[in-house]
């Protein structure tokens, strides 16, 4: 399965990789960022299909989308 | 963090100093995927005027050169001049380049001078708040013109191609790939480039054009209106061209004169 | 490092001072030039566009403005070029906010302004010394920079090698203030079969370019080394980052760029003299004028009065010590100058003791010996009276 | 010793190249110290053009002419207001081809119609050297000699024949 | 002196410091005529930068702003926005208008202001001493390209039309009627009107590019390499095209503003 | 002649500085600005864009740069409209040139600058004193104009409409010099009912537009009244024909630019005073830091020792002979600034026979009041040893 | 009497109209003297921000803050870097959604969850109207009364009840 | 007839006029203008066309054709 990291020390909650991603892996969260800011949750990680969509759409470069092996 | 940015950014200097959901971070993105694919870090320079979108290369790890507001592309020159052998790329805003910096733009594409110029469009000037920018939209508000904007805007890709640049291509943050494959082709296309990405401001741009903040909606209003062959656009109306405008072969510059040098030893 | 350095087209030749200023350049190891033309500096750009090809693998490129020049070259210097441009009023108007960026970035450049009358378009072919405060302080903000100010062929050709050591040296852009009638005029001029080129060695790793010695001086770095260097116009820390608004550090960066300067002000200063030891009246000048004076001092020799000259070669920083002892023993202190009186004022107030005459002479006119003369002798009346 | 040569006349006659030939004849095949200077018009347009050489055995201090020894004009307009500046002693030259000067207006007047005889003669934009071939005869600091291999030393090799001629004529229309 | 030139050019000025055979003496011949013909002596005001060019305007007798080089369209703007009922000309070299001039140039073309541009163009930095132009042809010598020009020329008028400009014309000294009728027309026009005057610069083009210094043959040559039809001009020569490139109407800069301020009141 | 002139929105407000700039502007008649935006001077284009087009039938533009800015409201005030624009040390710089041509055609204009933190793009949101010397000689050739430092909300609004007062009396640019602290703090302001305006008459017919009255000062003239003027960057005769190349001409245009201000300094001069008459010590002040200044002379008056305080509003041309009558008493000066220490060398040069003290803070420190006293205190113990 | 207010937070969490706010309550509505100056980052993104008052009965003189009388930190960045700069005397009101202070910390320390209440009770973004309410119950200068009047003299109308509520909000939370 | 009139304050010589006339109306001449330049010499008068081209072309405005009354 493929695991979806959110960095917590850069992500902004700008919400792109929630408004991008084709399948919906995304979710709004009540978590806070290093920076203060509501994190998105990647909570359907087993819809992902690896498109990479968020990794290229994060501003922050703080999307890792990942084999987990 | 991503492992390219691990690989590729300045440690120190993060978090970037731009905006949640800010487009400049994306073009970064697109950026450092392009270097790591063309392996060109080490003979890649960056350049960069004032602006938000000037602040781009800052976070990059190679040999940087932030200078002056309207300048960079004058600072690219001489650097290029100094290291032909070298690659040069420059960040720079719709002010920073076609606002004061724009007879740098039309010199340098000019000469054909080997430059790659990606210039971050968002329609005003993000770094100072939120005042009009040559290509803020005809009758948009902003903070310099609360009443609507009284000029046309500046459509700086077509000044390019009229000045003679040998590559140009506009693309909006939703093309992430175009963004990144663009870059190679005009960090190794011999000439002058000019890459225009139309990026979301969401906090100036969001608040005084669009009047939503949402980064995402910028995004979408940019979708909705860009088209990538010419007759889907309807006249008259706000639709744009995406694509490459043009990629044409001819002798550059400091070929050039290199070839006169050869010629007097 | 000190290294004697061959010179191609030795020998002794009739020179205008615009191209001798050009083969001092040459000589110290230019390879870049940018400039836009403009009366009476274009010689320089010129004669560039002619030799930078051939002798040196030079790169001359003619900009689209002033602004884009010293651009060019600022970025040039750090591609690893030793790098020059010149040009007068108008354009050195241009120029201060990207000579501002060369001194916050510590680049080491030089910027000839071949001085014509002002203000704005002005007197396009007549000359001047009117520039002597704007070199100093056109830009905004603090800072302290070196000016040489030649007065003959030979110095265009001698201070111009001297400005690259200086400016590798310090790591400041130098100013070679010049002026119309030494751009255009033609001297015999003794080019020297090698000169002494200052080499500072350039760290293999760096990543503090901003670190700075005891002499308060940084490292001499360049891109393409590896060193991944980040170098920005706003204040920033000893690594190159911006930092503008952080007080302590912007206060430690602007302290160090003036102090750097006036701190070593000693290996900088450059004056010459006649007869100032026990001279009652003593005549401070530079440029031009300072051929005038030391005419008229001469006279004034031959006419029994004790009367000396100061010539300043580099303006600036203001030489304060220096001037104050070399004029200990002056009651008078005369200052000539091609402009309504500027360095007068920088004189007068480090002197509190003795009398300072302004002696300004505005509109292109230089100082006639004889009219100086006859001011010395007035003073030397005043004095015994 | 200190000697002051004025050349004067408008943009395009070539009054600055005339001080460059002198201070080269003098400066390195007369062995004397010389400073040369120049003072012209609005930018380089036809305007009023001037060129000053000073020469000296000692380094020259003062670069600009006070008062010429020599006065050499080749338009009518610096005629008529160069001949102010000088004092009886001055030996003045004029080109004749446009000043009309009557000798009365002062004791060393020489004149050659300078431009007419490069024009009619050699065919070509030469006054100044036949002005300047003319001076060699009327003073004492540079000779013929000297100028010709002034010319040698800074016109094109294409102009040589054609400049030195031109000297020639200068100097032998004074001689008679 | 011929009457027009006794009616409308200042006595005290003469005779034109140009050289013998120069082209701006022609144009100013024609703009004379142009200003009599429209009657527009007392509403018009010059504005002209720094080069030969530049002072055309300082010639004639009606309000004149000689002002810095590069600067003359940025004078032009502020004193045609403060006083939009009057007309405004400027008189401007191809480096003072398309050298240190071209950021000025392109955003007055964008804002459609309506001012009437007249571009000397010579191919040369006249006034200064034959020094390089933006326009100067590729692989010609001047004074500072002496092993030739290793830059491309700038088509200036092109890039007018790709910034916005809605009268753009190109003549050549040998057509004084049409200079005459284009700055009439221009003068008329509300908008920005640009007019690429070529001319002989025999003094300095003559010597260093043409290597003839003879006022007529500059003006054959530009005879032999004209066209006023694009089919007559071929592909890679050194041929140039003539005649109105852009007539559009747009509604104008200071009209917008009035506009805006009408609707505040 | 003077007039009194109603404002619109009078009364008691709390301003920021930008905006108190602004409302000065229009109730001095502005008509017209161009401008360019730039961190902390933003505000007052952005104010203006929202005022002119309003209560004033004025004009509002923002143009391509600042090279274009100053361009356009010279040319603006030859339309005849009263112009101003406002920037930054960078924006400030760019203006040099366009400065110098406003300076010698003689153009009442308005040139804001609230400074920042230099060199280059230096501290962008830091206040600072360091461009003090720039706004006096900044741009090449020789010259004299007219500096305001404001130092409140309430200064800012009645500097500007001094300026605009001042522009058209000696028909010159006026520069207000504010800093970031002034620019961007928000006071109590209370605008007047009316101000008292300039209205200086023009002539019917001029064809001689810079002949000069006995002030030195030309006629107020414009385009389109039938004058057919030429107005020309170049040195130029009385009716405006070029003549740089005529030294005579030159020289008496160049003297008579210096002479209109220097000549005139008395009506010029503008300074505030706290118990300067027999005190011992003396701060020497202008821009935000006169307020630390003044706190600390009250409270070394405080503690009994006779310190005074000078506040220099009008900076340039210098104020050298009042500033010498008022710190005739004093013992020792001192001079506390926002930079490396300018203006102290200014009063240093007049005052031979006192103690003159340097009191620089870089970096956009400001002095407080408690650093400054414990100077006077130590000066003050000295002084009694 | 000199009383200074420091407010600080980040860009975007409407420090300076926290400043601005105080201002013109303290200066038109408690009639006090007042001066308002700011300080931020890097142009004004994201960085560190921050607003000060200083108040007085007479002019003030020293327009910036040397040691508050009251700290607002509204992040957790400000709240470290300005917690320094305090005395025990120094009245300090955290946003308690960031900082997850240690009362002992300080002896007058007040904390309140403006941004959570701003986000979760208002749905916008008035943290800053929340903490202002708050602060006028802690402070002796300004009122809560004089803060409702300063918003509607400087907000958008639009705006006014939002921004009037979470000033309530704050002033009530402060009570319990 | 019309008479060409060419003001020897101004002419400079240039010689446009002579290559420009269709009618070949000038000829080169030995007169100098007051500038000191050789002037051309409109000798075939009865020639001229009144076309004005020389008029239109002569940079300094110094040619007038007249009908001569
Ligand atoms: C000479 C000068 N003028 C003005 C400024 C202020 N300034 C900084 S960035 C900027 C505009 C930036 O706009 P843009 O280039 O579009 O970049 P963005 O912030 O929108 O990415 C301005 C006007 C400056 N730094 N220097
Ligand atoms: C800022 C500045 N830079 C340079 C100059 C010198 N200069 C005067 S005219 C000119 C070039 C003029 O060329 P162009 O505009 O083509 O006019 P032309 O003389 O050819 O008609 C230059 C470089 C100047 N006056 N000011
Ligand atoms: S795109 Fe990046 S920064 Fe934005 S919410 Fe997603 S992870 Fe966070
Ligand atoms: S890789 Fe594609 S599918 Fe997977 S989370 Fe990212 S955007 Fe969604
Ligand atoms: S202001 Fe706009 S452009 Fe600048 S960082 Fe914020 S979102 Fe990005
Ligand atoms: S130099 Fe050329 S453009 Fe200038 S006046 Fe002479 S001929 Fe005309
Ligand atoms: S065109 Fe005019 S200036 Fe030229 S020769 Fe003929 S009359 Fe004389
Ligand atoms: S009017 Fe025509 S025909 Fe007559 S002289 Fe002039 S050019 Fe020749
Ligand atoms: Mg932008
Ligand atoms: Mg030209």
């Amino acid at each position: 399965m493929l695991k979806i990291i959110i960095d917590d020390k850069y992500c902004k909650g700008c919400m792109i990789c929630f408004n991008a991603c084709p399948k919906d892996v995304f979710k709004p969260s009540d978590s806070r960022s290093k920076l203060g800011a509501l994190m998105p949750e990647a909570k359907n990680h087993e819809k992902c299909i690896d498109c990479k969509i968020c990794e290229r759409l994060c501003p922050e470069m703080c999307i890792s989308v990942n084999k987990d092996e | 963090m991503h492992e390219l940015a691990e690989k590729y950014l300045r440690k120190e200097a993060l978090p970037l100093l731009f905006c949640p959901g800010c487009g400049n971070g994306q073009v970064l993105n697109a950026t450092v995927r392009a270097i790591d694919e063309l392996k060109v870090r080490d003979d890649l320079a960056a350049v960069s005027g004032i602006g938000c979108s000037s602040w781009i290369p800052v976070y990059l790890d190679i040999d940087v050169l932030h200078t002056l507001h309207g300048r960079a592309l004058a600072y690219a020159q001489g650097l290029k001049l100094s290291r032909p052998d070298k690659k040069v790329i420059v960040f720079t805003g719709d002010g920073d380049c076609g606002g004061i910096g724009g007879n740098h733009l039309i010199h340098a594409a000019r000469r054909n001078i080997d430059i790659t110029v990606v210039m971050i469009n968002n329609y005003i000037y993000g770094m100072t708040g939120g005042q009009k920018a040559p290509t803020t939209p005809y009758r948009s508000k902003t903070k310099t013109s609360p009443y609507g904007n009284d000029e046309n805007p500046f459509d700086v890709s077509k000044v390019v191609m009229a000045a003679g640049g040998t590559y140009v291509a506009r693309w909006t943050t939703n093309q992430p790939v175009q963004i990144q494959k663009s870059i190679q082709k005009a960090i190794t296309h011999k000439g002058f480039s000019f890459l225009e990405i139309m990026t979301q401001c969401p906090v100036q741009t969001g608040k005084y054009i669009f009047k939503n903040q949402d980064p995402w909606e910028t995004m979408q209003w940019y979708k909705d209106r860009s088209a990538t062959k010419a007759e889907d656009i309807e006249k008259g109306s706000d639709q744009f061209l995406l694509g490459e405008f043009v990629e044409d072969v001819e002798e550059e510059f400091c070929e050039r004169i290199a070839r006169e040098r050869d010629g007097l030893c | 490092m000190r290294k004697m350095v061959k010179v191609k087209e030795h020998g002794l030749k009739i020179l205008q001072g615009n191209e001798a200023c050009v083969e001092g350049a040459v000589a110290a190891g230019c390879q870049f030039f940018a400039g836009y033309p403009i009366t009476p500096a274009s010689e320089i750009a010129e004669y560039m566009a002619h030799k930078l090809p051939t002798c040196h693998q030079g790169t001359f490129v003619q900009m689209e403005d002033e602004l884009a020049s010293i651009s060019a070259i600022t970025a040039a210097r750090w591609g690893g070029n030793k790098s020059m441009t010149a040009t007068s009023g108008p354009g050195f108007s241009l120029m201060q906010e990207g000579l501002g960026y060369a001194l916050v970035t510590e680049t080491p450049t030089v910027i000839v302004n071949v001085q014509r009358g002002g203000p704005a378009t002005g007197q396009p072919t007549v000359s001047s010394n009117q520039d002597i405060y704007q070199a100093r302080y056109g830009s905004h903000g603090d800072y302290e920079l070196i000016v040489l100010a030649p007065a003959s062929v030979q110095e265009m050709f001698d201070f111009t090698v001297k400005a690259f050591n200086l400016s590798e040296e310090f790591r400041v852009p130098v100013i070679v203030l010049a002026d119309e009638i030494i751009g255009h005029m033609r001297e015999k001029i003794l080019i020297p079969e090698e000169v002494e080129l200052l080499e500072v060695e350039s760290p293999k790793h760096c990543k503090e370019p901003y670190r700075a010695d005891d002499r308060l001086i940084p490292p001499s770095v360049e891109f393409f080394q590896g060193h991944n260097l980040i170098i920005d116009g706003q204040l920033h820390d000893e690594k190159g980052n911006r930092a503008g608004h952080d007080l302590e550090i912007s206060e430690k960066l602007v302290e160090r760029l003036n102090h750097k300067i006036t701190q070593n002000i000693d290996a900088i200063t450059d004056i010459e003299t006649y007869e100032t030891e026990e001279a009652s009246i003593i005549l401070v000048s530079y440029s031009s004028v300072s051929r005038s004076a030391l005419s008229a001092v001469k006279k004034a020799r031959a006419k029994g009065v004790a009367a000396g000259w100061i010539k300043v070669n580099s303006v600036w920083p203001f030489p304060e010590k220096a001037l104050k002892e070399l004029t200990a023993s002056a009651k008078t202190v005369m200052v000539p100058e091609m402009n309504i009186g500027k360095y007068y004022r920088e004189v007068r107030g480090i002197l509190p003791d003795q009398k300072v005459v302004s002696v300004p002479l505005v509109g292109g006119k230089l100082h006639k010996p004889d009219d100086l003369l006859a001011l010395i002798l007035k003073e030397a009346k005043a004095c015994t009276n | 010793m200190r000697s002051e040569i004025r050349i004067v006349g408008s943009g395009g006659q070539g009054i600055i190249l005339s001080g460059i030939l002198l201070t080269h004849s003098i400066g390195l095949y007369e062995g004397l110290e010389v400073a040369q200077t120049q003072s012209y018009g609005p930018e380089s347009r036809g305007g009023a053009c001037r060129a000053e050489v000073v020469v000296s055995d000692e380094r020259v201090d003062y670069v600009k002419v006070e008062v010429p020894d020599y006065l050499i004009t080749l338009n009518e307009v610096s005629f008529n207001k160069f001949i102010k500046d000088t004092r009886k002693e001055t030996i003045v030259l004029v080109d004749s081809t446009f000043v009309d000067a009557d000798p009365s207006i002062h004791p060393n007047l020489y004149s050659i119609p300078a431009t007419k005889m490069a024009e009619e003669q050699l065919k070509g934009y030469v006054a100044n050297m036949v002005a300047l071939g003319a001076f060699s005869k009327i003073n004492d600091i540079v000779t013929l000699d000297s100028m010709v291999k002034a010319v040698k030393g800074i016109v094109h090799p294409d102009f040589h024949s054609i400049n030195i001629e031109a000297l020639y004529l200068g100097n032998e229309r004074m001689m008679s």
